[in-house]
């Protein structure tokens, strides 16, 4: 068992499944000779060649479109965009067809694809390379959200989207992508889709996060004497609100880490479920620490923008106030 | 050589059947007397199935239909050159294909009167739901034709759209890739000369929809699509070539929308006088028809038998999803994912326990 | 002053400011000759002429693209996306463009557009036409969100968003297009974006909606012989905030109705400030009715997926369990 | 006639200046020394900047950055037969053509380093800020040669692009939209035969991007990219024509992109030997050069004052952009509305107050 970091544990589970079912499939742009910008898919277009790693035209659209009509066919294709700041132009397929093709054709026909993108600020990266939109996805009935936060979930979770019969969105927080090392066992395994994880056990206050926050969130949680139940959700869609709700009812506080804008974003549907099924159980309100509601500044200012250890410790001492 | 000529590009099209019925011999598909009599009747059902829908839709037991009529030869006759294997993508206004592909016809009815269970193919046919965003089912059919010749299978993908269709980037995308793939896909274009109230000298500047396949590095083809023997003829070539791995085809039938929009629309409000009337002068089946009279092959007893045949199944069809009746209520919680998350269960419980 | 429908007063209200500004341009899929799907560019092709009235090309990347195009050069397009369920293809022009445009060219370029599109259910619509998907909107900083409830303030919002400097989503519920008739005044008004408007006062609970649900809220309201403050948020995107906090504390029980499906949707959002700000004043759980998190059905089974006037009553009176 | 030809096109390609700087004088367009020289200058102060920046870069001054190496004829040579109330849309990949069409290149530098304020566009130009997602300016030039066109303005909108953005959907949108309303567009493709690590045959199937134009109804024209004099022509008649209401032309200037994509990518990981060498050999700005000498309008002393030059307002450049300094960190909240929310207004005051 090696220390690997997240591009390693991504590449391992690709590699993995793909050894495994000849039906999956990679494909974007770059993933193949040149194994991805952040070279999650490197070595595997030498190791399984062109027709299953394969690289695509500049066509969000038509790799999203294309990877639908390939599972439709017996793939399972796993589809990168290149960052998640230009999945838009693959939003029409992933909403309005990959979410909806079991349903409307009543389960004739399926669609398990995987689209990886990297998503998150803070590598000091172009202009619409860093945004964090995972609430546009987790409003959306019939995909599934899933963010890892670290090398050993990542490898689990990625295995299990591949493995999922319905299409789930896999974002990797770039910011994290080799910031840490995980001993990440050779073996496959799998991180069931849907359930989070208690990251640290604690009494006084449950504080929520997920992907790219969660080290943040963790760290901010350590400045303290009390103890923090802090949960690292992994996924968005389905979201592990029991896991949540069971916390809040224990502790009254809850705070919540997101890296998005606040308005409509997932910490707003956390927030929400806790008013509606455990407000009985608070002592005080539910806070959401998140970007401000702006255009994400370039580089030079994007520090300021995401939320800080500090502004997570402010909003914990707000909450322990009560 | 300071300005030189890098490509040269011809744009054919193809006509065999005039409107007087005759036909150019020596460029006739090879059709057997069955096949014709066949390919008559499907444009025949097709055309009987559409005007009972849009009486249906007007006594109010259809919602919102889009009628094929004018359409008929470039339907029928472009789905009835592939195989019951080979895999059909259609947009919304595709009734004529779908029939003549085997689509159960009381399913038709199902979907146009606003249930799902009409979009479930049956197992053994491969033919998708009706893709209402208009054109972004290309990208799917470049995609299956991808993974098809990836899986050494010998099928090929057509697939349907409008000319409106031409304009989207969707379009684009799955042609481009299509082209880079040589993937056995098949683009059929109704090129019925109206989207909604847009004609095509609003939809585009180019003069025919066919050499936008120019752009993508593969053949393109304009074909009479009031001739089924040209939509035929181009059809089946272009179906043949993708099997035998010569990569995909763009084929524009030239035709047009007799009918509104769909039933929701009124096209007085928008048409040139008098381009209805010269259209309808066109229809492909009395053309097939005429073609067939002159060949001996057509007779009043046939034409009655073809009429009774329609009408019975097309009964048949309407009272079998009469009887099947309106879905379950609880198929509103079954198939948006393969298990319901445990959120959309608790839903289906508090709504099964009188909503909340 | 006439009794009108909603179609009629946003026709009066798209002339008027015609009339007024000669930049104003409606563009978009059978807005000229036609008159727009549901009649209300109705006459505008007649009256101005075609470069100001445009039809395009079936493209909705190419319309909302091109109207920013035209902003820049001095216009002031109104783009019409015929149904919601297509406004995917213009995604990534709106949120990667003209929600930002004025950001990243800090103020030097701007994008005045306005994006009208029809929304929701209840039509028996085919598929794809009957979606209400306003939070992904609300989510993007840089743009606003529109929702009018009827034909007074309807014609009031829409001259307010094409005199408004930013990008506006404009959503028209279809539902209500011929529904309801008012009395509109025949002179050009204005109702500002971002505020709110209480249609009924109320001290012991406080109802909140939008657009399509605001009737049906409405009605279920009616059926009981307590008071509800109710609330037509008329704005999403800015919303008011201040008139959903002050009833709250007024009232300290909240029910949210919205027609999207629950997760992520912009009650989520409501009830998350709620939770934030006014906890201190609730007496029970912040409650929400939806739209279940399922794929919208087809026509047959819309109206079981709709919240209904009934589950509405049913939520109110859980409310005031409490 | 059964197959009839409806449609015949051709592609031309234009060189007028060779390798060893040898032109074609019977379509030389017209510039005079003087142009000939600032042509010249533009193109070395293009390099100049690039060189810059690249090292910059290296030393942790600016962030990523896209180097133009090798496209200096086609990005200069197409701006300059610009006028300056043009509008010039720019992808990323622009340097050259901002350089020659007036932008202040310390902004230039500020823009790479990661500060918006480098993208705010002087009031006396019509440059529109960099744009990141590949292809999707593309539609905002059509509707802004549409809007000129309603206007009555006599301008034109250079729209500048990379052969990877032809495969977008957005590309598609905006030529058939530009093409329906015959909009002053002037489309300029720099085809550089690599996006990231995918080559030009990978991207389409098309023998030339050229003849993508085919499909929108408008000219579509191959230049030598590497040839400046070739590139100014083809700019210079398409500007021209679009003003005169000609409608859009797209201009392929196909030519070589020497550096990797961007500064985070190393193109030795999937670059096949040799092409790089053969394509240095092809130098557009050697090409020029070797041309003034021959016309005995280059010197020695012309090539210092050009460097000596370039140098300065380079260093000027970057001096006036570390003069400025940073941001100031509540412009974060200045610009998302025209005037902030409630909701913004608030947060910026708890910014502000230490954050929370
Ligand atoms: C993406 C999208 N935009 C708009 C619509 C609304 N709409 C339905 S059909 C249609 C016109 C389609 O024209 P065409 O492709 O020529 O097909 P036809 O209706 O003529 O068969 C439009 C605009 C839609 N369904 N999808
Ligand atoms: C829509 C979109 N997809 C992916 C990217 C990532 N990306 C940046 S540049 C690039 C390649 C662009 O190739 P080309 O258009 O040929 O321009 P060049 O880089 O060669 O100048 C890619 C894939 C992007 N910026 N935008
Ligand atoms: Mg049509
Ligand atoms: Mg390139």
């Amino acid at each position: 068992m090696a220390a690997v970091n997240m591009v390693q544990a991504l590449n391992m589970a690709l590699r993995q499944e793909m050894e495994k079912n000849t039906s999956v499939t990679v494909m974007g742009e770059d993933v193949g000779r040149a194994g991805g910008v952040f070279r999650v898919t490197e070595g595997l277009f030498e190791r399984f060649g062109g027709e299953r790693v394969i690289d695509t035209p500049l066509s969000e659209a038509g790799i999203a479109g294309a990877a639908i009509g390939m599972a439709v066919c017996g793939l399972l294709p796993v589809a990168e965009i290149q960052f998640m700041g230009f999945i838009y132009g693959a939003f029409d397929q992933i909403i309005n067809h990959a979410a909806r093709l079991r349903n409307r054709s009543r389960g004739r026909f399926s669609c398990p694809i995987v689209i990886r993108t990297p998503y998150g600020a803070g590598i000091k990266a172009l202009e619409i390379h860093s945004e964090s939109t995972e609430a546009l996805f987790a409003h959306i009935p019939g995909i599934k959200v899933v963010v890892p936060s670290g090398p050993y979930n990542a490898k689990g979770l990625l295995v299990s989207a591949i493995r999922d019969p319905d299409p789930v969105i896999f974002l990797e927080p770039t910011r994290l992508y080799r910031m840490i090392k995980e001993e990440v066992p050779e073996e496959p395994y799998s991180i069931p889709l849907g359930r989070g994880r208690k990251v640290k056990e604690g009494k006084a206050l449950t504080l929520i996060s997920w992907g790219s926050m969660l080290q943040r969130a963790l760290k901010a949680a350590e400045g303290f004497s009390f103890d923090t139940d802090v949960i690292d959700l992994m996924s968005l869609s389905p979201w592990d609100e029991e896991m949540v709700l069971s916390s809040v009812k224990k502790t009254g506080r809850a705070v919540i880490v997101q890296e998005a804008p606040k308005t409509c974003g997932f910490a707003s549907e956390v927030a929400a479920t806790i008013a509606e099924e455990a407000i009985a159980y608070l002592r005080g309100p539910v806070l959401r620490v998140t970007a401000y509601d702006v255009v994400l500044p370039f580089s030079k200012l994007e520090e300021y923008y995401m939320p800080s250890i500090e502004r997570i410790k402010n909003k914990i001492e707000e909450a322990m106030r009560y | 050589m300071p300005e030189k000529t890098i490509g040269s590009f011809e744009i054919k099209r193809l006509e065999i059947l005039d409107e007087e019925g005759n036909a150019d011999k020596s460029i006739m598909p090879a059709l057997s007397i069955e096949e014709l009599k066949n390919l008559y009747e499907m444009m025949h059902l097709s055309r009987a199935f559409d005007e009972r829908a849009l009486s249906l839709q007007r006594e109010g037991r259809l919602g919102t239909y889009a009628s094929i009529r004018g359409q008929e030869a470039a339907q029928v006759a472009s789905a009835f050159a592939a195989e019951r294997t080979d895999w059909i993508f259609p947009s919304f206004r595709e009734t004529g294909a779908q029939i003549t592909a085997g689509y159960p016809m009381h399913m038709l009815f199902q979907y146009w009167s606003g249930d799902e269970r009409g979009m479930k193919c049956p197992e053994e046919l491969n033919i998708m739901p009706v893709c209402v965003p208009v054109g972004t089912h290309l990208p799917h059919a470049a995609g299956a034709a991808m993974a098809l010749k990836i899986k050494g299978e010998k099928k090929a993908v057509l697939a349907y759209f409008g000319d409106g269709a031409t304009s989207k980037g969707d379009f684009h995308e799955a042609f481009n890739i299509a082209g880079v793939f040589r993937a056995p896909a098949v683009f059929i274009c109704q090129n019925n000369q109206w989207a909604i109230s847009v004609p095509l000298s609003r939809q585009t500047a180019a003069a025919t929809l066919a050499q936008k396949a120019l752009a993508y590095g593969f053949e393109g083809i304009q074909v009479d699509g009031n001739d089924a023997f040209a939509v035929y003829k181009a059809s089946k070539a272009a179906i043949e070539k993708a099997k035998a791995g010569g990569g995909p085809t763009f084929i524009e039938c030239f035709t047009y929308r007799i009918s509104d929009h769909t039933t929701a629309d009124d096209s007085s409000r928008y048409r040139p006088a008098g381009e209805l009337e010269q259209w309808k002068a066109r229809d492909p089946i009395k053309r097939l028809r005429l073609y067939m009279e002159k060949e001996g092959i057509f007779s009043a007893e046939f034409q009655k038998q073809v009429e009774e045949n329609a009408g019975k199944k097309i009964n048949e069809a309407f009272h079998k999803m009469e009887e099947i009746g309106p879905p379950p209520v609880s198929d509103m919680f079954a198939y948006t994912y393969k298990e319901p998350s445990r959120r959309e269960a608790r839903q289906m419980r508090d709504f099964a326990n009188g909503g909340s």
